[in-house]
């Protein structure tokens, strides 16, 4: 059969109307990075297709002191454009430079791991997702997104339309492990903003990405953290902590033993960045 | 070294091919496209060992643009061994699997369609029945009893001329270890390795006016292919004009003679091009590899340094069928005991079947993980008998005169050449008597 | 974190042709009247640049410069059988017949040539600039061009040789393993310097250095790019590379290259070479094969280099951070 | 299913093309209008081989509906010598060997010019940046890397020379 409609909706309200006229047998595809391989070896075989690239929902907002960032923002604009260096980071961390051109903010929420580093900083920085259907709008924060292994809290007749991001009250790091330095797949991605009064650790964020069914915040860990000073005692017991709170897998990239071995080593060095 | 004036010998002029490269001109395989070109596309064992028990096109059949299937029953010469062209036999892979499959991503059924979408898609609809049956993915493991059985010749693995093994005997090893000082023995292992082009393997095969099929290939050795395919489909050699000689990217992995007879086939049965370009994921996981090796070594060495032993038996991890793997490995009974003058050799190298892709050639094959592991164990040894990692290959490196293990004599010997050259590239003072010595100081040492 | 750096050597010899031998290759070569001298042949060039290297040993042979030497490939109708591109083989077989037919041509335009200038063909060279000349007598020279007319037009020859190079097949004594394996062997040692991540079983490999001798160069640019390559490539399979990465086991088969990881130009170490020139017995011009060998010394090289770092001797490749920590834990428990 | 017309602009020429939904740039340069510069290494995005440029920007020609450039300029390989010279970069890699097979190249050398449109004087490690999501077997990337530096110290050197769109 092939697939039989490619809509290309104008703007979201287009796009919404399509969406609950098809539902869930309308696949959405934003940058094609995902969709597009899987539908080119014929792993996925969709009979209708909308893709978000016209409707208008890319671009940076900033608006008391908050980031709306577009859904189908490219992580190349994200790189250059978003003035937070967390962000910056992790859209750089993904892919290439062409895929960076193509691939979207939104879109690497859905990115099964060990994908998924840009959705890795958007949970670090507690960001909200902006859902948008013909019902109306609602928001999730990143961290209730998820409910499981490519599983969300989308419903079928939902789009992602923005995700709003608070300039962080707090010092952040990046830190992307992978056996390459540029375009690599994660062996462990950690994204932290942890908030200090003086030298004691006021809020705490730490999310891990490509140790689970879904980028994780480490929450046992961040709460031991609040109201400590960072030293190795301490961080030697969050870096126990989190890791217990980590589902690591086997890949094609690395063992469920090598992962659950490089995640307290580069939650360490992540954390490094915060104090160094 | 060289006395010879030459003129454009030794030269760096520029590339004949390179304009076209940079300008996009040159044309591949894939760039050649015709008209009322069907694609081919081929259904595939989804599991590493199972029984046929039946084929269903039924859905396949009412794809759009699907054209016609192909089975073993099509291939009149359906089981075969490409390196018959050097008199390496019996015939055991076929071209469609019969009643078994041995590996996953073994093809079962061609299908060719107007659109590759459309083959894509047929290939997805077409229902299998397998009994799936134990695999064995271990080369020591499908040595021993009552492993299954993989070869219709009762064992897996591949015999020379009445031997389990390729063997090399030269000396007497078993003497040597008795005066050694020192015995040093390792294992070493290597992987399979995909080539990764970046063109993937493939074809375009076209009826002609006359009768004859042109294929555009991008194989690495043309008649080698052609006379396989048409040994393969039993059709006269002359029948088939194949054109070829660019590749973009062959490492050894374009000499299987995969794509072209069933793409040859199709063209001949529909009257139509035929194209069958492996797909990314293909080339993967269902084209041949680099075989993995299993070596052991157990050198005898005296406390001078001086290896007077070197036994090794090796496994190639050679998969599902031959393809290049039994020449491989008498390569690298030839090569294993290493470029060094050893008195007492002794080699059993296995060409050994395993449910996994078929292994081929591929840059260095049989040698590359021979170096790997000679090499590691010079190190060893070094360390043994407490010398530098140069003094170690200094006082075996092999001299032109020499006797190699195989029974030829060293014509060529450049080694301690290269070892001054390196030592002094990296600024590694060596002592005097390595530094003056020579490939062709004859046999003082 | 604790880096450790550590230096490995290897050294390598490699075969030349296919293993016994039997693998012939022919070429054709016959000048058009407007003086270019088409080589015929049917192999295949896989970027290593044959059709560059064949084009510059026609030429050599036959005296005439470069340029005027065109490489028709391949194609089964018009071009002599090869037995095709592998096992280090092309440059020597291809480059052996094409001198053999080189040789043929070259001795009817120099005839030709020789009538022309009223001359000896004894006492006729060519320097590769497109004449002929009578050697001692620099002004009485012919163009190649005006050999090629002549000879069609006015002495009816036609200026073409035919080329072919085999070493026999030999056969394998199954008992004692005697045989005769290859044509020439080319060398090479490689220094490899590393530096492991204790902490991670990172390696950064810093430095491939290697020296090489592989009889005559053709083309040294060409030979520096199958040594970067092939450095590249040894790199990737010491540390990086399996399509099964947990064999013997079949599963987390990669599907493509987001999974199957290489390292990239991020991961480039500085890699130098120099390379000697012995000449071999029976290449053309000395050549034995490169093609191949180049991934050889460094996989080992790396190998030893981390061993060296570490303290431990891990054997199996590819040496992945995984298999380095477990060797240190390993170590450790024992040492503990 | 409805075939549309796509109306963009390849290498400075309106093109109009008929596709089936969801055909993808790739296909429809390579296979309908010819341009077959632009490979096809792996249709997953992996391999960088198929990179054009869209609005100046490389984006993956095998992931990308054509239908999404509608409007748009394309430029592949092709459109570098429109005027029947060399672009720099494509001198610079026949001069500096960065060529094997040659599959890579074209998707070498447009993100080279990508490159060195917005950065004119790139340094080496801004060069591999840029290389990351282009893949080479042959060459060792080396080669590669010194043929966009020269044709960047080119640039500087004979201004005049800067070809192609």
């Amino acid at each position: 059969m092939g697939t039989q409609a490619y809509y290309l909706p104008k703007s979201v309200d287009e796009a919404v109307d399509l969406l609950a006229e098809y539902g869930p047998d309308l696949m959405v595809m934003a940058g094609g990075t995902l969709a597009m391989p899987l539908i080119n070896e014929g792993i996925s075989m969709p009979e209708r297709v909308m893709g978000l690239r016209r409707a208008g929902m890319d671009g940076i907002e900033r608006v008391n002191g908050s980031l709306r960032i577009g859904a189908t923002t490219t992580l190349s604009h994200l790189e250059i454009q978003s003035g937070l260096p967390l962000l910056a980071e992790a859209a750089r961390a993904v892919g290439g430079w062409a895929v960076r051109n193509m691939a979207t903010a939104a879109g690497n929420l859905f990115a099964p791991p060990p994908a998924g580093d840009f959705a890795t900083a958007l949970l670090a920085l507690d960001a909200e997702i902006q859902l948008v259907s013909k019902k109306g709008k609602r928001s999730v924060k990143v961290s209730d997104f998820y409910t499981g292994f490519l599983t969300t809290a989308l419903s079928q007749d939902e789009l992602v339309s923005e995700i709003v991001v608070k300039v962080p009250d707090g010092r952040t790091a990046y830190l992307k492990y992978g056996r390459r330095h540029a375009n690599t797949p994660s062996i462990v991605t950690v994204a932290l903003v942890i908030g200090f009064s003086e030298k004691e650790v006021t809020t705490a964020r730490i999310a891990l990405g490509g140790v689970g069914p879904y980028p994780l915040r480490a929450h046992s860990a961040e709460a031991y953290l609040i109201g400590k000073s960072i030293d190795p005692n301490v961080l030697s017991r969050v870096k126990d902590l989190a890791l217990e709170e980590c589902e690591p897998f086997t890949d094609a990239i690395a063992s469920e033993w090598y992962r659950r071995r490089m995640i307290p080593v580069i939650l360490g060095r992540a954390f490094d960045q915060i104090t160094g | 070294m060289l006395a010879e004036k030459l003129h454009v010998v030794g030269q760096s002029v520029a590339r004949r091919d390179g304009l076209g490269h940079v300008t996009g001109k040159t044309v591949y395989v894939d760039d050649i496209n015709f008209k009322d070109m069907l694609h081919l596309k081929m259904v595939r064992s989804p599991v590493p060992h199972a029984m046929v028990k039946g084929i269903d096109f039924t859905r396949a059949e009412r794809v759009p643009g699907y054209v016609r299937a192909f089975t073993h029953k099509d291939v009149p010469k359906n089981i075969y061994t490409i390196l018959c062209l050097i008199g390496v036999g019996p015939d055991e892979e076929p071209v469609l699997a019969v009643d078994r499959v041995l590996y996953q991503g073994e093809p079962i059924a061609a299908i060719v369609a107007e659109t590759e979408e459309a083959a894509i898609e047929a290939v997805s609809k077409v229902n299998l029945e397998l009994e799936e049956l134990p695999a064995v993915f271990d080369v020591e493991e499908a040595l021993q009893p009552g492993a299954p059985i993989l070869k219709p010749w009762g064992a897996n693995y591949f015999i020379y001329e009445g031997h389990h093994c390729r063997r090399v005997r030269f000396g007497d090893v078993e003497k040597a270890f008795q005066e050694a000082d020192f015995i040093v023995e390792d294992k070493y292992q290597t992987t399979p390795i995909e080539h990764a082009p970046t063109e993937t393997t493939g074809c375009v095969a076209r009826p002609e006016p006359d009768g004859r099929i042109t294929v555009y290939t991008n194989t690495q050795a043309l008649f080698f292919t052609l006379d396989n395919t048409a040994l393969i489909l039993q059709i006269p050699f002359q029948k088939l004009h194949f054109v070829g000689g660019t590749v973009g990217g062959g490492f050894g992995g374009k000499v299987d003679v995969i794509v072209e007879p069933i793409a040859t086939l199709a063209a001949m049965r529909t009257n139509r091009p035929v194209k069958y370009v492996f797909s990314r994921q293909e080339e993967m996981q269902c084209s041949s590899s680099r075989a993995a090796w299993r070596m052991y070594f157990k050198d005898g060495v005296m406390k001078d340094g001086r290896i007077i032993a070197r036994q090794i038996t090796s496994y190639s991890d050679s998969g599902a069928y031959n393809r290049h793997s039994p020449y491989a490995v008498t390569k690298h009974a030839a090569n294993v005991a290493g470029p060094y003058r050893i008195p007492n050799v002794w080699i059993d190298a296995y060409c050994v079947y395993t449910n996994r892709q078929p292994a081929s050639a591929m840059r260095g094959f049989g040698v590359t993980p021979a170096s790997f592991a000679i090499e590691m164990q010079m190190d060893k040894i070094a360390q043994v008998v407490s010398l530098d990692p140069w003094a170690i290959r200094f006082i075996n490196a092999y001299r032109n005169g020499d006797m190699k293990p195989h029974r030829k004599i060293v014509e060529d010997a450049t080694l301690i050449e290269v070892m001054q050259a390196a030592a002094k590239m990296v600024g590694h003072e060596l002592p005097e008597k390595f530094s003056r010595m020579s490939s062709w100081d004859g046999k003082e040492n | 974190m604790a880096k450790k750096r550590g230096v490995g050597i290897a050294a390598v010899n490699y075969p030349t042709g296919m293993n016994l031998g039997g693998d012939p290759s022919q070429a054709l070569i016959h000048a058009t009247t407007t003086g270019n001298f088409v080589i015929t042949l049917s192999s295949t060039d896989l970027g290593q640049g044959l059709k560059t290297v064949i084009a510059q040993i026609g030429a050599e042979a036959l005296g005439v410069p470069f340029e005027n030497v065109m490489i028709d490939t391949a194609d089964t109708d018009t071009g002599p059988h090869c037995m095709g591109t592998f096992a280090s083989r092309a440059t020597h077989r291809v480059g052996n017949a094409v001198i053999q037919a080189a040789q043929e041509a070259r001795k009817v335009m120099i005839e030709v040539a020789a009538e022309e200038l009223e001359a000896n063909p004894e006492d006729l060279v060519t320097e590769g600039d497109g004449f002929i000349k009578v050697k001692g007598s620099p002004d009485r020279k012919i163009h190649i061009v005006d050999v090629a007319l002549a000879a069609h037009f006015k002495y009816g020859r036609t200026i073409s040789g035919r080329g072919m190079y085999m070493k026999p097949k030999s056969e394998v004594d199954p008992e004692t393993g005697k045989m005769d394996p290859d044509s020439t062997e080319a060398h090479a040692c490689t220094v490899a310097e590393v530096e492991v991540d204790t902490e991670t079983g990172e390696v950064t490999v810093l430095s491939l250095k290697s020296a090489y001798e592989i009889g005559r160069q053709v083309n040294p640019t060409l030979v520096e790019g199958q040594i970067r390559g092939g450095s590249v490539m040894g790199m990737a399979h010491a540390l990086y590379e399996s399509i099964q990465p947990y064999y013997p086991l079949v599963e987390h088969m990669p599907s493509g290259f987001s999974e199957y990881v290489l390292p990239g130009p991020m991961e480039l170490p500085e890699i130098e070479s120099v390379v000697l020139e012995y000449p071999s017995v029976n290449g053309p011009f000395g050549v034995k094969g490169i093609g191949e060998m180049t991934a050889n010394s460094p996989i080992p090289a790396i190998a030893i280099a981390i061993a060296n770092a570490i303290g431990v001797r891990i054997t199996e490749i590819p040496i992945t951070p995984e298999k380095i920590l477990r060797a240190l834990e390993e170590k450790g428990s024992k040492e503990g | 299913m409805t075939a549309k017309i796509v109306t963009f602009k390849l290498n400075s020429r309106l093109v109009d093309v008929v596709a089936k939904p969801l055909t993808t740039l790739q296909t429809v340069l390579r296979e309908h209008l010819g341009y077959t510069a632009t490979k096809a290494g792996c249709r997953q995005g992996g391999c960088g081989s198929c990179s054009v440029l869209v609005n100046g920007e490389p984006m993956l020609s095998c992931l990308l509906p054509v239908e999404d450039v509608e409007g748009m300029e394309v430029t592949t390989l092709e459109g570098l010598t429109l005027d029947g010279q060399l672009h720099p970069l494509q001198e610079s890699f026949f001069e500096e060997f960065a060529i094997q097979c040659g599959y890579c190249t074209p998707g070498m050398i447009v993100v080279g010019k990508a490159l060195l449109d917005r950065n004119p004087h790139p340094d080496r490690h801004e060069i591999v940046l840029a290389l990351t999501g282009n893949y080479c077997r042959c060459t060792g990337y080396e080669p590669i890397i010194r043929a966009i530096q020269k044709a960047s110290m080119r640039a500087i050197n004979e201004p005049s020379s800067e070809k192609g769109s």
